[in-house]
């Protein structure tokens, strides 16, 4: 039996919503897309300022998977990603202050400044963290799947990989135990179409990447990732069948990476014409194109909007420029959980 | 005094452990319907139900990081690797993964997991079956490693080690399961990082851990009643963290020092007390500190060849020979 | 598109022969089903005797699988294999003496003594090696293929595994590899449906093993691992495929484990009539029925076959008593290869 | 004398070899279109095209083993591992096979292939990307491990890498790729398992390699103009086999010695250096030998942080002070 089901992406350009709708939330969506959209631009400038260091990838061009990704999910869920996970930090709700915190190494960042761009983190928030080692997040929302099943818990995850991840070994591990225990869990593919500079199809004997859940029996599907809500719907789809019927699924989003891999990439590999087509797709226009096209917003509203979301991410700047760095006094800090059998440190 | 055996203790441990705790649950290759490769786990599935003793297959990359995820979320895994050879495969979710999550996320989240696993060599299992790489998991900071030798010790760590809030490797040895030892009292605990002086002596410290300490005392205990040599044993039980002060006081008593280990000579576990012990009790090494390891070769499965490149006791008696002080070995000649 | 054939286990009780098949070539496989069937139950015996050590696996069940696969491929195509691997040694040409005597871990055993019963190995005979790692081989086996490729050679590698070694990133990984490089390869799942004792289906969300091939878009087949004929073709099909198209398969012989896991294991977790049903099927006494039937061979035949079958199994062990054990002195041989710019050992 | 960047060292030192030998290729992950990650690969894509320079998917363990299984056919592969905290995934193909393939099948198949991988921190790429594991590999038999510091010695051994028949664990550094040295005549090569004196000295020896050792000749160099302690630099180049002769013959001549490597300090390098060295030289020892490393600590992000945690000039300086005899230090109060 096949259990997968291949939705072709549908035409963004529509501007017609669902009834279910509601003004309120499509704009918060918007908020939420213009605001990764303007912190990870921001990022960038930080970082050729040099007060972000080491690697920084960047969201630019996926901003309507990681909305849709974080709507269809519950508050109280659990999320694990890779490292290009700025957006998904501040969608889970990460105040963009402590995101950027931690960019620049700060104490107050969302790691305390221990993580960087790669490992952000908030236990409150479920947001159990950015991972920078490629594959190294699937077995651990895995088995965060596997306690929530232990426990019987309402909660589900949701994992986000790139498309590159899926071919490694973990990748195969991971879907498989997650089928045959039966874990609630979601692995939700960003295809970005490159990891580093190789292109989707060089790199994985399928180019279709949701086809890989056949090898697991698993319930999979290919999104249109330029729009929030058809990727929210397939993400909510699966987390219903995850929470009710204790079954994993596997989601592919088709989006574009804007930019390089990370900051200091030059992108000189991909076809120019390629990289123009692909920002002509862009999400965040799309969406404000299809809400102005609704009467959701009009033009004023739409540059407030960008009014307020240039203070937000002005804001998060000034915090984390004025917050303190971690005390070096503090170095050894954190190395082992207290409350051990045994006296600190090796 | 009853006598039980490294596997029974390592059994009746676990099964208390899933007894005391719902959050704790076993997860391995073969440990439920199978009963473990090696049987620790035997009855164990029958008692406690598939839910807390979960088969799983051939995936240690896998398993290991699902375990690891859980303990992130709260549940406190026992996690067997049916040997150490395998772990090989699970390395990454061990060292990137659960010894760093605690850190890197700024203390956010303590990941409790036990990852239980035989090494040794001595079955004829040939190169890739035989391996102890005890190092690589010593050296690597967030980690914590125990390396028990007796029944009794097997029990109290591996309790602590449940107890403990961090990833604990904990290393068995093939050539241990069937040695028998006193049984311990119900509440015997030992603490992670404390080594154990298992026979005090005058003329030298043999330091060793695992199968290895307990062949140390042997043959110690044997020179102690030849009257030819009074060799003070150290077992340490935790290699990370060590117990310097116990190795450090015993070596400035005694002044000489063999480390006894069944892996590679070099890089291994006794290059650090080696090391350790020459910075911080120079002064009082009558001689230098000696190593006996097994040969450096890939273990052979030929029985002959493979005798001829593990250690053992006989190795150990010619370095306690040539440690011997003069004054001693002259009152034999 | 969906590059999968599903062939029904052929019924294997029928008589016919196509007419392709020669009377002598059909012997030599009997012969060589029956030498395997006396090689492991010797070397059972032997095991119990203590005059082999270590662990120990047999083919007991899967002779078909071994000489289906082995007739399949030409002679000098390069085979890697799990530690399951007496049957495949001999197959390929590597004598019950050389392969007893590496059991007795003796100097003339096809390992020099050093491997034992999982490592048997022939570089002359193009055994490229047992491996006691699951899913080990795969990479090592693929990258053989590699090296083929790369020098437009004829060969092909046949790599052999077993059903729990699909369930490794290994399996995941190097098939993709074998897909992305158009690698000649044919990847050989015997599935004797337990892992140690873990029934196929409890470790693998997928039951029919030969369905994860959907995963690398590689051409997969399931055949009847009882009929030697339907594997030896299944193996030739894949490995036409392999030469001339320099496309990789999957195949997956259907099989039954008759005994333990290794000599040591009691079986005490299989169910007793499964058990008994797995070895009514016996594929050794499946083709001499077949054989008489289609009057190749009569019961004189068939006994004086015993005769040099058991006369080839006790001169194997013979020949491995009287050998020497390897030399003590050359223990620290073989660590480094020679011709290295520096002196050996560390 | 031209100078070149170890980078560049590198990078001709590949050319060289795939013009050499057509049996030699390159494969990992980015090294073609992407030109690698640190485009040591530059232009290399281009100049010999797909055959000869293979991008690969995000497979370590995957293209490691399939770099071995090419090797046992007799090409000569030359993989890159982005970095070397990614090698932790390909361990298995590496310590399970690759170095045990030639002696365990009894010398029928050797394994010619060279890994080429970076370590080391300093670049705020925190706990998961800023690892040295070097003894990781250094106590494997069947491996040869090099970790060059200068360019001429990075294009040296790569050289004799690539001819010899083992697997080569060859460990660069992220911080030195751009750092400048003497190119080396056209023939020049390093032998595996030779260290060098960079620099004689009469008051001690530091031993150190790869980055560190580059650090240590700076330092040295300093002080000797400032005439405050005459150092003696050894740089091991080779971590296995191990040049124990040239370490002896220092340290017996100078009786003290620092070993000083950026990786954690316990159960590293430095510790099996330090044992050996009491062990061959403990007469000549005037005192401890010192052991210079990092704080064992998931490398944090934070610049503060990192700066704290890693070794560098500074701490030698200090361990060079400490260590400096009596009668010179005397001299310069
Ligand atoms: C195990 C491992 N191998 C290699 C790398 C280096 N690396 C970092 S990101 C990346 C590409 C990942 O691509 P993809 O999964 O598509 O994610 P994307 O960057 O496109 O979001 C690679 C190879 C790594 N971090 N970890
Ligand atoms: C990486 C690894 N994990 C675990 C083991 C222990 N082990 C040896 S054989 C085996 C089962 C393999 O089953 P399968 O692949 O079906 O092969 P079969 O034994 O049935 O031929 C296991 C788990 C191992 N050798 N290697
Ligand atoms: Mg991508
Ligand atoms: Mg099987």
């Amino acid at each position: 039996m096949d259990t997968q089901q291949r939705t072709q992406p549908t035409v963004t350009d529509n501007a017609g919503f669902d009834q279910g709708e509601s003004r309120e939330t499509l704009l918060d969506y918007y908020h939420l897309m213009l605001l990764i959209r303007r912190f990870e631009e921001k990022a960038a400038e930080m970082y050729t300022k040099a007060r972000i260091g080491g690697y920084c990838h960047l969201n630019l061009g996926e901003e309507a998977t990681v909305v849709g990704f974080c709507a269809g999910l519950e508050p109280t869920d659990y999320v694990y990603t890779n490292y290009r996970e700025h957006g998904y930090a501040i969608g889970r709700g990460i105040t963009p202050e402590a995101v950027m915190a931690e960019l620049f190494g700060k104490v107050t960042g969302c790691s305390k400044g221990r993580g960087g761009s790669m490992h952000l983190f908030d236990i409150n928030r479920h947001f159990m963290g950015g991972y920078g080692i490629v594959g190294g997040q699937l077995p651990l929302a895995t088995g965060a799947a596997f306690a929530l099943a232990y426990r019987d818990a309402h909660e589900i995850v949701g994992c986000q990989m790139g498309d590159g991840t899926t071919n490694t070994g973990a990748f195969h591990e991971s879907l498989n135990l997650a089928k045959i225990y039966h874990l609630p869990i979601v692995y939700f593919i960003v295809n970005n179409q490159y990891g580093m500079g190789l292109r989707v199809d060089k790199g994985s004997a399928v180019g279709e990447l949701y086809r890989k859940g056949a090898a697991y029996d698993m319930r999979s599907e290919r999104v249109d990732g330029n729009d929030p809500l058809a990727v929210r719907d397939a993400v909510r789809r699966a987390a219903e069948i995850a929470r009710s019927d204790r079954e994993p699924s596997l989601i592919e989003a088709v989006s574009y990476r804007f930019r390089g891999h990370s900051v200091v990439d030059p992108d000189r590999y991909r076809p120019k014409d390629e990289v123009t087509q692909g920002r002509e797709h862009d999400p965040v226009t799309l969406f404000a194109d299809r809400l102005k096209a609704a009467g959701m917003i009009d033009d004023a509203g739409l540059s407030s909007m960008e009014e307020r979301v240039e203070q937000e991410v002005n804001d998060a700047v000034t915090f984390a420029d004025e917050s303190p760095n971690p005390p070096v006094e503090g170095l050894m800090d954190y190395i082992y959980a207290p409350d051990s059998t045994d006296e600190e440190g090796a | 005094m009853a006598e039980i055996t490294f596997r029974q203790a390592l059994n009746d441990a676990l099964r208390e452990e899933l007894q005391r705790d719902e959050n704790v649950f076993l997860l391995g290759e073969e440990i439920g319907t199978f009963e473990g490769s090696y049987k620790i786990t035997a009855g164990l599935l029958k008692e406690f139900g598939p839910k807390r003793v979960v088969d799983t297959p051939i995936s240690e990359n896998g398993f290991v990081g699902m375990a690891a995820g859980a303990a992130m979320l709260g549940l406190r895994p026992i996690v067997e690797i049916m040997t150490i050879n395998f772990i090989i495969l699970a390395m990454d979710e061990i060292v990137n993964h659960a010894a760093k999550i605690y850190s890197m996320f700024g203390g956010q989240c303590p990941v409790p997991l036990v990852i239980r696993t035989p090494g040794g060599g001595g079955q004829q299992l040939s190169a890739t079956h035989s391996q102890n790489l005890e190092v690589w998991f010593a050296h690597v900071p967030g980690l914590k490693v125990v390396a028990p030798s007796t029944p009794a010790d097997a029990k109290g760590l591996l309790r602590t080690s449940v107890l403990d809030n961090n990833p604990v490797i904990f290393l068995e040895n093939l050539a241990l399961y069937n040695v028998k030892g006193e049984e311990p009292a119900a509440d015997y605990t030992v603490p992670i990082g404390k080594a154990k002086v298992t026979k005090e002596g005058a003329d030298m410290t043999v330091i060793s851990y695992s199968r290895m300490a307990a062949v140390a005392l042997d043959v110690a205990r044997r020179l102690e009643k030849e009257q030819k040599v009074s060799v003070e044993v150290v077992d340490l039980r935790s290699l990370r963290p060590l117990d310097r002060e116990t190795l450090i006081t015993s070596v400035q008593k005694t002044g000489r020092a063999i480390i006894f280990e069944e892996d590679w000579r070099s890089f291994g576990i006794g290059a650090e007390l080696a090391a350790m012990l020459q910075e911080e009790a120079f002064d009082y090494l009558d001689a230098p500190i000696k190593r006996v390891g097994s040969l450096e070769v890939p273990l052979p499965y030929s029985k002959p060849l493979e005798l001829a490149a593990l250690t053992g006791a006989k190795q150990l008696m010619e370095a306690i020979t040539e440690l011997t002080p003069r004054r001693r070995r002259g009152s034999h000649v």
